[in-house]
């Protein structure tokens, strides 16, 4: 038995995934970056590793993906985020069409095709706004957890408009609001649209077609999936494991690495093309 | 004896002043500071700060005679008589302090502003950096978060550089990730805060520019205190930079000493010019813009 | 249309807020004694007017005449009288202020580009704009140019079009250029469905809007006189609501305003003069005007949209009609940041205003990423430096509606004039 | 055969073109010290240096300048100083970093730039060089003049229009003499748009090489080596000599099937001016895939020459007039731009589309979204935006770029797998030609 791993490492998060022969995911562990980005990679590998009940030897292909893709030293290659969201994605819900994924510094649509191959893609701007990271400062500001910013901002009916989408300058914005005696729950629901907002607007760049697949750790925020779907009117898959989807679709470009029985021998080839520079 | 009393209500923290005169025409002393976190209510991180500036000067609510608010909050504050801007405080403060200097540099925790000076500690002109939040003092809270230092510890350690690495990123929150990288490269601590204040001062340098003059320089706010901003501002501006004690406290006396030029001009003398101050009818930042929405 | 209920909602929130927020200035709030115009009853208020993204006025105007053309021109320097001759209503295009969310538009558009280009095109791609029949655009800078050509694109069943105004007046070339591109206009215009439009009926259109611009002329004066009677605020929604109704309905409103406050008493308050400038184009939301007088400040003159007020004097009616219209660009037309004359700077216009209407102070005002109004910036900058003249720089989008750090500028601003 | 990693072409070609681009601000120097010979400085798009040559004199083009400090690396310093006069952020930073530089005494070269004799703004659509040469002349204090371009806003320019620039044209030249004493000499004028017709006709040949496979050059980065002799010496011997030289070695290239790469793994279209302050950075995250830029649009900002234009000497100020009104890609409106776009993703067979914005551009970028949505929705055209500046290293991000470029290939190389399986075969032959 043979395995294949993929590790993510984001800006806020890494994570790794383990997967077997036939596919199955067997193991996936999370954890913060941190400052010293090739620990954090090992240790979420190692945590897979151990999650899944296999020594790190017995892995046969690690492909890195993230921002931190290049400062995986155990890794055999790289991959972007995009081609391994939508490969992810793609393996979770296959008849994905779009994929929203929204990390902790940038966010990003992705057109998918059947094969879950890229057709096309966005990305934000240089530039926190509009990202996790504006949520978790939120969440921070209003001295709530960043598992409760999402439940309570569900629970607001009259959301307060938020002008700004720079991340330091939403703090104010809050506060004001938060002195105004407007309640949290409203200003959180405010601080969630003006994010759905933003994103979608970026989104709509590329064709936006069912299914739609949200992934990336905002994922795990039930507030703004809702504040998603109902910017977009529109339904979006959310799977539990949305927060991995990026280190799934690693492991599986991992695992095709390996899988001699992989049909596109192109794709294959072009694939070490890319791996020798 | 007179009592006035500015209060700063910042985004980050809330700073309380208290000026004392014999009668009008000496030179004022101040006698009580006291700062509170600036929370959601900011009228109440105004009084909690009044209440330890006048625990600190031994003296109760009932004898100060006027009160001056500034800052972002300063709408927010009740008890105010009268309140002006951080900015127009601010030069005045520095003006009190060192009556030489052309211009001021207040950065604070989300904002920086470059003022140039005219006679008398007026506002000239100004800039203020309105777009984006890169290159204030929360720059710096997230960095020493980040690289789990104190924040009080962070000037001193910057000092100690030897090779600073220069922070590209203009973001304050992207930076991160740079910082990120330059830890994992093994760069050390010291030498990343260094690069982080070249790249602060160099864009407060720029906003002096735009704003005027650069000749004599006093640095007040939050920042001011961290001696390794001061350094690194030096150096760019090739010169030495006043900075006061309690640079946070600035704007605060400022306004308390606006406060009691109104206090004299009121007792003293009523003309047009100055009488607008009274008729000018206080607005409320909540009846207005956001509001009405809803 | 999903968002028509909420526009109207919204108009309905800005007029209960006029009271609200002005309720300490001593002047009562502005009302028009009723119109008699073609109006159905109650007529609605020129704040109603501009901001209302469904234009009333044009679909009521359009249903008061069976086969009438709207055609809608952005912003400045349209020849709107050629398009009144042709028996067509011209709209100025405003924006969309802060009442439409950008959905659609910014992938249009990325990062950079002002606000009014990406709210044009919303506008037209979530459907209101559908009351007009064509679109008018001209050569005032990069971004509404290539915005005319994606509304082509968008919009291939509507006429568009794009006048070429002449930049360099020291040639008599120009005005004659100029003069073919207005015939071509009437041509085009003409064959959508227009009326012809002949030298009769462009008389007749220029004796119109020389009127209208002779009362807005007085308007102007009357609160440079007396800008304690009038606020900034109230002046400027008059002028804009001329945007959207037929000539002579605005001019009439604009008597009315004019004998209203006539009869109006105030205390002045103690605030400083100043000239506002940049904001020919993109218009800064009408909190913000009113934020600036809040913070003490009389406005005694203004560049907002420059749409219908843009010729100086009147436009002769003894010439050929389309001649005296060319002329009247290259000659007559106020400055701004996007009309090039090198034979006078602008910055002298600036200055001959401040101190024709006593001004303490310039504010400009101008959009974010408008390119032109930056650029002038800097001449202009330099200018009032030497001449003496305090002035202050702010930045606005037509969306925000959150002016904490504006005000704290504008207060500073006018503290440092005042205090002392 | 070049190697992968060696990405930019260097050979006689571009030797002669450093020494041609050299000796003409040699004589810049010259001239700012002697006055002679008389200097115009004026704008690339639609630049009408046939005219120049009528007087003799030289032209200067800030843009030239602009980008010489960017790809030495030289252009935020200018930038700064810019802004500290009180320019915006956004705006264009080709000029804050023109005026900076002058207000700085910086040149490309370290030689002198002269007051330019008359600053002649070729209004050729882009409405910033109007504000541009505003300012140069209120500045630098040069004299002013202005030619007027009417826009292509209907599919052809009408006798008007013509009509409108060639009396400008002549108004040009009666001030020229007047500033300069110098009379018009109007046969060297017809013999100067002579020269240009036969280089813009080798230009044109060169530009139609790329359309083979491999193709010889790289129609973006390579293209603009070959630019600053097309504006400069353009109407003149030295230039239809060194396009005749850059078409004989081109051709020599084709001829023994070399390409830019070892292999030409793509074919794209770039449109938008590139990053000039990560030039060398930008251009290998092209080479790491492999990738050729068959066609441009910044390459035809002087001048679009590959459907056919030429200066026709028989009625030469129409031709210059016709060149700066309907045959450059600035003053063309976007949809015109759309169908060349199309002509070259067909015509030079791409695989797919770039599109660069250029933060600062309005009149490149100004859109760019809808056209990104056009080839990608309308035309099903695999189409990369990405943003950055020509000019302010601030808004470049290396690493940002460098994962859209990857996951754009990475995409791109997953459609021709899929496409070319059984279409190898064409590639194959068309390379062995
Ligand atoms: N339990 C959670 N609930 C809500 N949001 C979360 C949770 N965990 C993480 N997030 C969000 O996910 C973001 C990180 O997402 P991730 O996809 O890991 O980004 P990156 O790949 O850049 O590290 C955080 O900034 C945070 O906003
Ligand atoms: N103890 C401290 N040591 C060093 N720096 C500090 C300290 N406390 C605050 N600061 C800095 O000062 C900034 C706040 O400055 P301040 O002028 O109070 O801002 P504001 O007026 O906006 O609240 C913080 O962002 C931080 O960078
Ligand atoms: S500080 Fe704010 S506006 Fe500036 S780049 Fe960061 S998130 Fe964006
Ligand atoms: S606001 Fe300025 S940049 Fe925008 S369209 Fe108007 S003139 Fe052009
Ligand atoms: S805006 Fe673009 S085309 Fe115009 S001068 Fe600047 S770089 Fe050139």
């Amino acid at each position: 038995m043979r395995f294949a791993a993929g590790v993510d490492v984001g800006s806020t998060q890494s994570k790794a995934v383990v997967v077997e022969e036939s596919r199955g995911i067997i193991g996936r562990a999370l954890v913060d970056t941190g400052a010293n980005v090739t620990r954090a990679a090992e240790n979420a590998f190692h945590l897979a590793c151990r999650q899944s009940g296999i020594s790190p030897h017995d892995v046969g292909y690690v492909v890195g993906t993230g921002y931190g893709r290049y400062k995986i030293t155990f890794g055999n290659t790289q991959m972007t985020e995009i081609s391994c969201h939508a490969r992810g994605a793609h393996y979770v819900f296959p008849n994905t069409r779009t994929v929203i994924d929204m990390g902790g510094q940038d966010s990003k649509a992705i057109s998918v095709g059947a094969d879950g191959e890229v057709l096309d893609f966005v990305m934000n701007d240089k530039c926190a706004a509009g990202t996790g990271r504006f949520l978790s400062n939120a969440a921070d500001v209003m001295g709530i957890g960043l598992d409760e910013v999402g439940p309570i901002s569900l629970q607001g009916t009259r959301p307060v408009k938020i002008a700004t989408v720079c991340t330091v300058f939403v703090e104010s914005d809050i506060l004001s609001y938060l002195s105004m005696g407007k309640k949290p729950e409203d200003i959180l629901r405010g601080v969630h649209l003006a994010i759905a907002k933003r994103t979608i607007s970026l989104a709509r760049r590329v064709d936006i077609e069912p299914e739609i697949t949200m992934t990336g750790g905002v994922a795990r925020n039930s507030g703004m999936v809702c504040a998603l779907e109902e910017v977009l009117g529109a339904h979006l898959q959310v799977s539990p494991d949305a927060h991995f989807m990026g280190a799934i679709g690693a492991a599986l470009f991992a695992l095709d690495k390996m899988d001699q029985s992989f049909e596109s021998a192109v794709w294959r080839t072009s694939l070490c093309d890319t791996l020798q520079e | 004896m007179r009592y006035v009393a500015g209060i700063d209500a910042g985004t980050g923290l809330t700073k309380a002043v208290i000026l004392a005169t014999e009668r009008a025409g000496v030179r004022p002393v101040v006698v009580g500071r006291g700062a509170a976190k600036a929370g959601i209510n900011v009228d109440r991180a105004a009084r909690t700060a009044l209440d330890a500036a006048l625990d600190c000067a031994g003296l109760e609510m009932i004898d100060i005679c006027y009160v001056a608010s500034t800052g972002f909050g300063r709408y927010g504050v009740s008890i105010r008589d009268i309140q002006i801007t951080e900015i127009t405080s601010g030069a005045r403060g520095a003006f009190f302090l060192f009556p030489e200097t052309t211009s001021l540099l207040d950065i604070g925790s989300q904002s920086t502003r470059a003022v140039s000076l005219k006679e008398g500690g007026k506002v000239a002109s100004f800039k203020t950096n309105d777009k984006c939040a890169a290159g204030s003092g929360s720059f710096i809270v997230r960095a020493a978060k980040y690289l789990q230092i104190e924040l009080s510890e962070v000037g001193e350690l910057a000092l100690q550089a030897s090779s600073p690495q220069a922070i590209s990123s203009v973001c304050a929150v992207l930076a991160e990730s740079e910082i990120i990288n330059h830890v994992s490269a093994g760069v050390s601590v010291e030498d990343i805060l260094r690069g982080i204040y070249d790249s602060l001062a160099e864009r407060a340098v720029m906003l002096l520019k735009r704003a005027g003059s650069m000749e004599r320089v006093t640095f007040i706010g939050g920042v001011a205190c961290q001696r390794g901003m001061v350094r690194a501002l030096e150096e760019r501006l090739g010169k030495a930079v006043n900075v006061p004690e309690h640079s946070e406290y600035v704007c605060a006396m400022g306004a308390a000493l606006l406060g009691l030029r109104r206090l004299d001009a009121s007792s003293q003398r009523t003309d047009a010019g100055q009488a607008v101050w009274n008729s000018q009818p206080v607005f409320d930042p909540k009846e207005l813009s956001t509001d009405q929405h809803r | 249309m999903e968002p028509v209920k909420d526009t109207a909602e919204k108009a309905r929130g800005y007029e209960g807020q006029q009271t609200g927020s002005g309720g300490q200035l001593e002047i009562e709030p502005y009302n028009l004694s009723p119109v008699p115009c073609h109006l159905s009853p109650p007529s609605p208020l020129p704040e109603e007017i501009i901001y209302d993204l469904n234009f009333a006025t044009v679909r009521e105007w359009k249903s008061g005449h069976p086969g009438g053309k709207a055609i809608a021109y952005f912003p400045v320097y349209a020849p709107v009288e050629i398009i009144h001759a042709c028996g067509m209503l011209p709209v100025g295009l405003n924006g969309a202020g802060d009442r439409l969310d950008i959905q659609h538009a910014d992938a249009r558009f990325g990062s950079f580009i002002c606000s009014i280009v990406k709210t044009t095109l919303e506008l037209g791609l979530t459907g209101h704009l559908d009351p007009f029949d064509g679109f008018l655009f001209s050569s005032i800078c990069d971004s509404a140019r290539n915005l005319c050509f994606v509304m082509k694109r968008n919009f291939p069943d509507m006429y568009v079009d794009f006048l070429h105004l002449p930049h360099n007046p020291e040639t008599t070339a120009s005005a004659e250029f100029l003069k073919s591109e207005y015939l071509r206009l009437r041509d085009n215009l003409e064959r959508m469905g227009g009326r012809r439009a002949d030298d009769d009926a462009l008389r007749r259109s220029i004796r119109l809007y020389n009127e209208n611009r002779a009362v807005m002329r007085q308007l102007y004066d009357l609160r440079q006189e007396n800008p304690h009677l009038i606020r900034a605020s109230e002046l400027y929604t008059l002028v804009r609501a001329g945007n959207f109704l037929m000539v002579e309905e605005h001019t009439e409103m604009l008597w009315n305003a004019i004998e209203d406050v006539a009869g109006r008493t105030a205390k002045s308050r103690d605030s400083i003069r100043v000239v506002i400038e940049g904001s020919f184009c993109e218009q800064p939301p009408l909190d913000l005007i009113r934020l600036m007088e809040e913070a003490g400040c009389y406005v005694v003159d203004d560049d907002f949209g420059l749409g219908r007020s843009w010729i100086n004097e009147d436009v002769p009616l003894d010439e050929d009609p389309l001649t005296a219209l060319a002329e009247s660009y290259i000659d007559r037309s106020v400055y701004s940041s996007v009309r090039h004359d090198f034979r006078k700077p602008r910055f002298k216009g600036l200055i001959e205003k401040v101190r024709q209407r006593r001004a303490d102070a310039v504010i400009f005002l101008i959009a974010k990423f408008c390119e032109p109004a930056e650029f002038d910036y800097v001449l202009f900058k330099r200018e009032l430096e030497r001449e003496g003249i305090p002035h202050l720089l702010l930045e606005f989008e037509e969306k925000s509606f959150t002016f904490e750090r504006l005000r704290t500028e504008v207060e500073t601003f006018v503290e440092s004039l005042l205090f002392d | 055969m070049q190697q992968a990693g060696k990405t930019e072409y260097r050979g006689g070609l571009h030797q002669r073109q450093k020494e041609l681009m050299l000796r003409w601000y040699d004589r810049l120097d010259v001239s700012a010290s002697t006055g002679r010979p008389p200097t115009v400085s004026m704008m690339i798009s639609g630049n009408p240096v046939e005219l120049l040559e009528g007087f003799g004199a030289l032209p200067i083009y800030p843009e030239i300048n602009a980008l010489q400090l960017a790809i030495r690396h030289e252009s935020l310093e200018p930038i700064l100083a810019a802004e500290e006069m009180g320019y915006a952020s956004e705006n264009c930073a080709y000029v804050k970093a023109d005026i900076g530089a002058w207000m700085k005494g910086i040149t490309p070269t370290g030689g002198r730039l002269p007051v330019p004799t008359l600053a002649l703004c070729n209004f050729v659509g882009c409405n910033t060089y109007l504000k541009w040469y505003e300012h140069i002349a209120a500045l630098m204090n040069a004299p002013l003049y202005t030619i007027d371009v009417p826009f292509m806003r209907e599919d052809r320019p009408s006798k008007d229009d013509v009509t409108y620039v060639v009396r400008q044209l002549m108004e040009f030249v009666k001030k020229f003499e007047a500033l300069t004493g110098i009379k018009f000499d109007y046969d060297r004028f017809k013999e100067a748009v002579r020269h240009s017709n036969r280089a813009e006709d080798l230009w044109s040949q060169i530009k139609h090489l790329a359309r083979k496979s491999p193709s010889p050059f790289d129609a973006y980065f390579d293209a603009i080596t070959l630019m600053g002799p097309l504006y400069v010496y353009r109407g003149t011997e030295d230039g239809v000599d060194f396009f005749e030289m850059a078409l004989a070695e081109m051709q020599e290239k084709v001829d023994s099937g070399e390409g830019v790469y070892d292999t030409e793994r793509f074919r794209v279209v770039i449109e938008g001016p590139p990053p000039y302050p990560f030039f060398r950075t930008f251009r290998d995250m092209f080479a790491k895939w492999k990738a050729t830029a068959v066609a441009s649009t910044y390459s035809t900002v002087g001048g679009l020459w590959e459907f056919g234009f030429r200066h026709d000497a028989r009625e030469p100020f129409e031709a210059v007039a016709l060149h700066m009104i309907e045959h450059n890609v600035t003053n063309r409106n976007y949809l015109q731009r759309y169908d060349q776009i199309e002509r070259y993703i067909e015509d030079w067979r791409a695989d797919g589309l770039i599109i660069h914005f250029v933060k600062s551009c309005r009149l490149f970028s100004a859109g760019q979204g809808d056209m990104r949505d056009y080839f990608t929705r309308k035309l099903g055209i695999p189409t990369l935006y990405i943003e950055s500046d020509l000019e302010d290293p601030r808004y470049f991000s290396e690493a940002q770029l460098r994962n859209r470029i990857d996951a754009y290939f990475e995409s791109l190389d997953h459609h021709k797998s899929q496409a070319v399986v059984g279409d190898r075969s064409r590639e194959q032959v068309t390379g062995d030609r």
